[in-house]
């Protein structure tokens, strides 16, 4: 380790934040723009599914916060790039690289939204998985990161009341509404687990992550955490978790329950989940039916310029 | 500020009502269709927030037409449970997204009506519809800035986007028309000093227009023929296919509590 | 030849029969979405004509699938009176229409698989099913006929043709598997002779696309990766969207005759 | 006027019929190819109204029998362009024209089908008036023309009467569908009584047509047959015809009636319906959108023919 490698090392583990302008190791900061910018592109693809619902929620009230929570996601995405712009990338190279297929988003967006009780699982399993991930990415060690954290941290948390509001009215009630509020439980339980991703015992990568302060849990914490939150809450539902293992571990103070089945998990990653290549496709089609209205505004903007600085 | 109740029959001032709030609804149901879908993303959360807005108006307009109609229907029953031809909307506002300048043009040719609208509206002499009319004026003020700034900015910008703006006022302007058509409803409640006459609001409106499309670049169109209908029921083809994706949870699962 | 009430539980011949009739239905809605807009006139006669073919199918699949439930429910009823979890077709036959490429492509993908299914249905040890099989199996040769010729004229056609008859295979293709995976409903109806194993429906269905494959200069992916969920109620997110167009009048005006 | 156009004239007049190959004049021909190509077109554009209730068709019956009319009138279509053909007009010409805004088709197809009713209207008023129009046309001295004529005529009957079918199930239904039925009377009734075009007392064109047997009866002699014929019709569906000075005649053993809006007529016809834009777009559409097939066809063709005529 270099004298400066050793001297940021220091920094972070004094608990400083590292400032954009500051010395960083190239690793630290390629691995930031990858984490930042795939959550960036995560909450620009989050938008299609629950797009899909839109123009059907079941009352104006419901289409009202959907649509609210629509737009927060948009604009964490905005955060989210500004953060990783400060790294040296600019938001467009990232969308490139994610159109590329060079970028990952989370998997959890490449599963379907098939009835309105998706919606309220999406806010309660998706978003409360996501906040476990975030709140202590909050106290990541990169200053533009954390500050992002903060303020989407505390829009996430009334998003998983407002999801979880919504199983609420469907497990309370008709029958049908019931059954849609099980069948999301359903198909939603083991993404929302996968959301934290494999078991990061092995991984080296992860560690380095950690001894940076870029990630703060493993992925096996968080997921126990997760699950440790969301049974009761389920319980409550009247809801059963699709997990005939799940047991309560006194020893543990914990849940055991059983894994994902990690195959799926790789599937979806690799491109194969239900809706890989349609959210790829609607967001390169967006990309590139509005790059007209990108080019019109970057000609306006150059044309006022240029009258002004004659003008002076 | 009285109740307008003995100056104008209740029909009236709910027919009058439903146009207000169908046409934000029917606006909102439109913009909201860009969600994750707009060319930047700065417009997706400027989409999200009109549409946000407009189904806000929305709400309060029809709860107050559900109030005025004393027939016990709120809010949801008259967005979800009406069918095409009792829907009094603008033609403009259902006519589809197409691209975005398109909608940007759909928005600013309404905007700019209602901000004149929601203006005269806010000194109506119907306490409740002046109270709405300064809380969405205020909206509405927000969106013409913002939809009259990306007309000028797509107007004047690269040659294919003031081709496809033109494009856009050359579709959208024989729906422009029907804003300003006064029917009897219209006077009744222009009677009863609820609302301006909508002949009235034209003017105003030209000039908007006018003053947007010159720094645009953009020619407004020799003709002055209007479509009609909407505001009496009578609407294009779109309509009933955004109100059966729209209504379907309500209308497949009756009497549910969501 | 007998009834096969003994030889397989109602409930579970009725999720097989729904497979048939929501396949078709689906099927056949999606085809008359061209209606008014193809590329040629002759193929606007074609394909209403096949989506034609596909409701009547659908109407025959769907009446003895409410005879064999018992409940009453006739074609109607579950048409239009089922939620999408509770439909059971394929996949494939639900996807969007894309280019007149992709849904050729999707036609002669699923035309393969029926041509064959109904040629072992004619033989079914219900004679309900069998005699569906015979009329909607002449159908279908005549459908694959013609899908598979013009997937032959588009592949070997131009640079442009054959790279989008290329990415429609490529689209397609992974919805494809799901019409050879067996599961208890289908062990059941095998077990009752009322159908074949779909697994066993496979090596011809694959020697036709080969043929045609080869013929129309196309290449088969490699990947042998199938979506599922279809048949047993996990649709994608655009059955949602078909039901609210195709049921709104029959859940807008409960009761009513048409 | 020439031995050839006297000769001509006469064999019109002896009933005969002008086959592609015979001697005609040239306005025989012009007129002709007009007159087939808007019909072609008209049948054509008419798929769209109908194509717009096909996905929402309230039963499965309905939904094969509106599919199987929309059908027949894209084979109307191919009929129509094929007897323009022998005229020496492509079919690729005659659509170029009709997209160019050169050529017209039948006003009535740029008004909504805004209600299930209106597809029974469009069957029982819209087809009613063709039929009007056609029957007589069966008769018509060109060949071609005239044979297109029986068999359309013999499908549009058909086809009226399943319209009036729809119109007795609404007019016999509930409170909605009664409403439904008498809206798009409302609506269909004077955009139907303008199929058979203004008044033609004043014009010479129309007088020439006559002569040669390609117009048959006068446009009022048309409407105010129609006028009898569906009075009584809407009478026993029990709904009101939208004219209140419509009264039996007894002397001319017809119904005066009101004239349409003309300056409504006119409007459409300048391209102010409520539809013509969108009717010619979706049209334009298709037929860009359908190049690349087209050509594709084509291209396979050549090289088939190319080594069909290598291997002789």
């Amino acid at each position: 380790m270099s004298a400066e490698e050793r001297a940021f090392q220091e920094r972070i583990d004094r608990g400083e934040k590292i400032e954009p302008t500051d010395w960083m190791p190239e690793g630290y900061r390629k691995t930031l723009i990858r984490q930042i910018g795939q959550h960036a592109h995560s909450e620009i693809v989050g938008q299609l599914p629950e797009g899909n619902w839109i123009t059907r929620a079941p009352t104006l009230e419901r289409k009202a916060i959907l649509l609210a929570k629509v737009q927060d996601e948009a604009g964490h995405g905005l955060y989210l790039y500004c953060a990783a712009e400060t790294l040296g990338v600019s938001r467009d190279e990232l969308i490139e690289l994610l159109h590329a297929g060079k970028m990952k988003y989370s998997s959890i967006f490449n599963y379907p939204t098939l009835t309105w009780a998706d919606i309220g699982a999406v806010g309660w399993l998706v978003d409360g998985a996501a906040i476990m991930n975030q709140v202590p990415l909050q106290r990541t060690s990169f200053g533009p990161y954390s500050r992002a954290m903060i303020r989407i941290c505390k829009e996430e948390s009334f998003h998983q009341r407002q999801g979880y509001d919504i199983m609420m009215k469907m497990a309370g009630g008709n029958e049908a509404q019931r059954r849609m509020a099980q069948d999301a439980l359903d198909r939603f339980w083991y993404p929302s687990l996968m959301m934290f991703g494999p078991s990061d015992k092995e991984s080296v990568h992860s560690a380095q992550s950690m001894v940076w302060k870029i990630k703060i849990n493993t992925n096996d914490e968080l997921r126990q955490k997760f699950v440790d939150q969301t049974v009761p809450q389920a319980q409550y539902l009247g809801l059963t978790v699709p997990d005939e293992h799940l047991t309560w571990n006194e020893e543990k103070g914990g849940y055991d329950f059983s894994e994902p089945d990690w195959s799926e998990f790789f599937e979806v990653l690799k491109g194969n989940g239900p809706c890989n290549r349609e959210r790829m496709a609607a967001r390169v089609k967006a990309w590139e039916d509005g790059a007209w209205v990108r080019d019109a505004l970057m000609a306006h903007a150059d044309k006022h310029e240029a009258a002004r600085t004659a003008a002076e | 500020m009285t109740d307008t109740g003995d100056n104008i029959a209740n029909d009236i001032f709910f027919d009058w009502l439903l146009r207000r709030g169908d046409t934000a609804l029917v606006l909102g149901h439109r913009v909201s269709e860009w969600c994750g879908h707009s060319p930047v993303l700065e417009e997706d959360i400027a989409l999200a927030n009109i549409a946000l807005d407009l189904i806000g108006q929305a709400r309060l307009w029809l709860s107050l037409a559900g109030e005025v109609e004393g027939k016990g229907r709120g809010e949801n029953e008259l967005a979800y449970l009406r069918d095409a031809w009792d829907f009094r909307n603008l033609l403009l506002a259902e006519q589809p997204n197409g691209d975005f300048g398109q909608t940007m043009m759909r928005q600013f040719l309404i905007d700019a009506y209602q901000a004149q609208l929601l203006k005269a509206l806010a000194k109506s002499a119907d306490e409740r519809v002046a109270e709405i009319a300064v809380k969405a004026g205020k909206e509405v003020d927000y969106h013409l800035d913002r939809s009259a700034d990306l007309v000028i900015r797509l107007g004047d910008g690269t040659a294919e986007s003031r081709q496809r703006m033109q494009m856009a006022v050359e579709i959208l302007w024989p729906y422009s028309g029907e804003m300003f058509i006064g029917d009897a409803v219209d006077q009744a409640a222009a009677a009863a000093k609820v609302a301006p006459s909508p002949e009235d609001l034209r003017p105003d409106w030209v000039s908007t227009v006018d003053a947007v499309f010159t720094a645009a670049t953009l020619s407004k169109p020799e003709t002055d023929f209007a479509h009609t209908g909407g505001l009496t029921g009578r609407h294009s083809e779109h309509l009933g296919h955004i109100l059966a994706d729209m209504q379907f949870l309500q209308r497949a699962y009756p009497g549910a509590t969501w």
